[in-house]
């Protein structure tokens, strides 16, 4: 066994240890810390698995922003702990419950030991249409070009997704700000913090964005960094979220599945077919969508953590 | 055995976990990170697919690996939507449950949102 | 000349894992909470600080030297803050959160 | 060198294993933050160690994206619940 394979087999055991701590943890709050520090150790499998697009997307997303999302959810709920007495499975519910997920796994698990060692693949079919984007990175072109319809819906997704949260909201918060407001007098560690942070965050968010093109990264990975930098500077207090009926918010949540569609459509009448890129003006075209994508995924991401309108709408 | 069948396992054995967490957990917060589990044990059996799609110069498959991308974010905005939905609850009843006869206070406002 | 540098890697990176060991036993032994957050930020500063030194020589451009640096620069501000943090919580609301 | 490399790699991370097994269980929540930002800086380490080894392309932008997001969860630990613009009972010795 080569260091290499030792390096897996402790880093496979260690995901699943601390996936295990998650789901056994005496309290909610260090079952949260669990799964943050899980979305971290997830990234570096997807290192060692060469997916390294999608090892960026869960450092910044499943371990930063939902890191955030779920501490604070934790911190809030702290003292609603149900008494285990009552609502516990019994011991054979729990026991059946334990059977049924054994059971999947394992069927799961011969799935993947009877996979063949080289499966069925698109990756010469991207390789090959590649050059037609002007692309380099084949994760990006796959996202925006060979399956933009996809990752238009996903958009759309989002969108809903502040919908349903902003829901949620009390009716005399309708249209209010979410979140906390802007302090008088914000904490000097944290303030100080985001101010040193956000601008480099900034400038790494908008290099991760733009090196995506050819190198790993992309809008998601770059809009997931900026909009970090956007809680982090609303977490200090140095600023506080806009009202949910504010029109130029309302017009980021949208732009980018919308900048997206009108693409599509004008590929139909352009170039001859939904979400047809031209031929020569691909790249610029992808790069346009791209950059409102990245836009819109940084003011979706902090809109969802910061949750439905909790103040009164100022007029 | 290679390292992609290794995460592979580690990815059933994960949505078998989650599984668990979320039958056999009575909290809502603690569901749903069960729930992102059983996620993220998908998006690894995913993965071991795209490396072993490895073709084209190409170490990884790039198709599923764009799939799991756009899985992460729309994950994410589940799992907001539900921490909402969990927060709220908790704000109207005082606790956080799925029991539905669990004790409630009269919401503050009249009417509530769905 | 590449040998040494090698050692050097080697020295460096040894140190490294050390000061982990180190932060990670302080971790583990120190009493109160307050001291722990002390041993814990010396595997940020010190730990990450010469793995990155021992990795310099093998950074294939200046431009990948210097990302290594500015990811130490990161990780440092990113430890100050939270120990600050941190070490504030158990100030204000005792030991016991 | 490489077969180096990931061996510290390893042993970084087995070293930063172990103390988040014992420290999750944890007196405290403030102790498991702990042990989350331990786990940061060691996997962030371990990540830079491994492209080294590998030769993996990119990396050094995920390490990167790693160290941005460090204290996130800290901040969030530190910032939620508590009321706003609570006076600190001694402003004097903030340091």
């Amino acid at each position: 066994m080569s260091v290499l394979q030792a390096l897996d087999v402790g880093l496979a055991f260690l995901v699943f240890a601390v996936a295990a701590w998650t789901v056994f943890a005496p309290g909610p709050f260090a079952a949260t810390v669990g799964y943050v520090v899980y979305g971290l150790l997830l990234s570096l499998v997807w290192i060692r698995l060469f997916a390294v697009d999608v090892a960026l997307t869960e450092a910044a997303i499943g371990s930063g922003v939902t890191g955030v999302l779920l501490i604070g959810a934790a911190a809030r709920l702290r003292g609603a702990e149900t008494t285990p007495a009552e609502e516990a499975l019994t011991g054979l519910t729990r026991l059946f419950a334990a059977g049924l997920c054994l059971l999947v796994a394992a069927a799961l698990a011969a799935v993947v030991l009877l996979l063949p060692d080289q499966g069925p693949t698109l990756a010469p079919q991207s390789m090959e249409r590649l050059p037609e984007t002007g692309l380099g990175n084949p994760v990006t072109a796959v996202l925006i070009a060979f399956r933009s319809f996809d990752t238009m819906l996903e958009k759309v997704v989002l969108v809903l997704g502040v919908v349903g949260v902003w829901s949620l909201a009390a009716d005399r918060y309708w249209g209010g700000a979410p979140g906390e407001a802007r302090a008088e007098r914000p904490e000097p560690t944290l303030a100080f913090f985001a101010q040193v942070l956000a601008p480099i965050g900034i400038l790494v968010g908008v290099h991760v964005f733009w090196v995506g093109a050819d190198e790993p990264g992309g809008a998601f990975q770059g809009g997931a960094i900026l909009a970090a930098m956007w809680m982090i500077v609303m977490m200090a207090r140095l600023t506080e979220a806009p009202q949910a009926s504010a029109f130029w918010l309302r017009l980021a949540l949208i732009a980018g599945p919308a900048v997206f569609l009108a693409a599509g459509v004008a590929g139909a009448v352009v170039a001859g077919g939904f979400f047809a890129y031209p031929p020569g003006l691909a790249k610029p075209l992808i790069l346009f969508i791209e950059t409102f994508m990245t836009f819109t995924i940084a003011v979706t991401l902090p809109m969802l953590v910061a949750g439905p309108p909790r103040r009164e709408p100022r007029r | 055995m290679s390292s992609a069948t290794l995460a592979g396992l580690v990815g059933a054995a994960l949505v078998g976990l989650g599984l668990y967490g979320v039958i056999a957990d009575p909290q809502p917060l603690r569901k749903i990170l069960a729930f992102n589990l059983i996620g993220s044990g998908v998006f690894l059996v995913f993965g071991i697919v795209a490396r072993k799609g490895a073709a084209a110069g190409l170490s990884a498959d790039p198709v599923p690996q764009a799939m799991v991308i756009t899985g992460i974010v729309v994950a994410f905005a589940a799992s907001a939507l539900a921490v909402a939905l969990t927060l709220r609850l908790f704000e109207e009843t005082g606790r956080a449950t799925l029991r539905p006869d669990a004790g409630t206070k009269p919401p503050d406002d009249g009417a509530d949102a769905e | 000349m590449s040998l040494a540098l090698d050692l050097f890697s080697i020295a460096a990176i040894s140190a490294g894992v050390f000061f982990f060991l180190a932060g990670t036993v302080g971790l583990l032994r120190f009493p109160d909470a307050l001291s722990r957050l002390h041993a814990l930020t010396k595997a940020d500063n010190l730990g990450l600080g010469l793995i990155v030194l021992g990795l310099l020589p093998r950074a294939e451009s200046l431009l990948a030297a210097l990302m290594l640096v500015a990811i130490w620069a990161l990780v440092q501000l990113a430890g100050a803050t939270a120990a600050q943090l941190i070490g504030r919580a158990v100030r204000r609301k005792g030991p016991a959160i | 060198m490489s077969d180096f490399l990931l061996a510290t790699a390893g042993a970084i991370l087995f070293t930063v294993a172990v103390g988040l097994v014992r420290i999750l269980g944890g007196p405290g929540d403030a102790d498991r933050m702990m042990a989350a930002q331990l786990i940061g800086t060691g996997g962030i380490a371990s990540l830079l160690l491994i492209a080294a080894a590998t030769g993996a392309r990119g990396v050094d932008d995920v390490a990167l994206g790693l160290a941005i997001l460090a204290a996130f969860a800290s901040a969030a630990f530190v910032n939620s619940g508590a009321p706003a613009e609570e006076p600190d009972p001694n402003p004097a010795d903030d340091r």
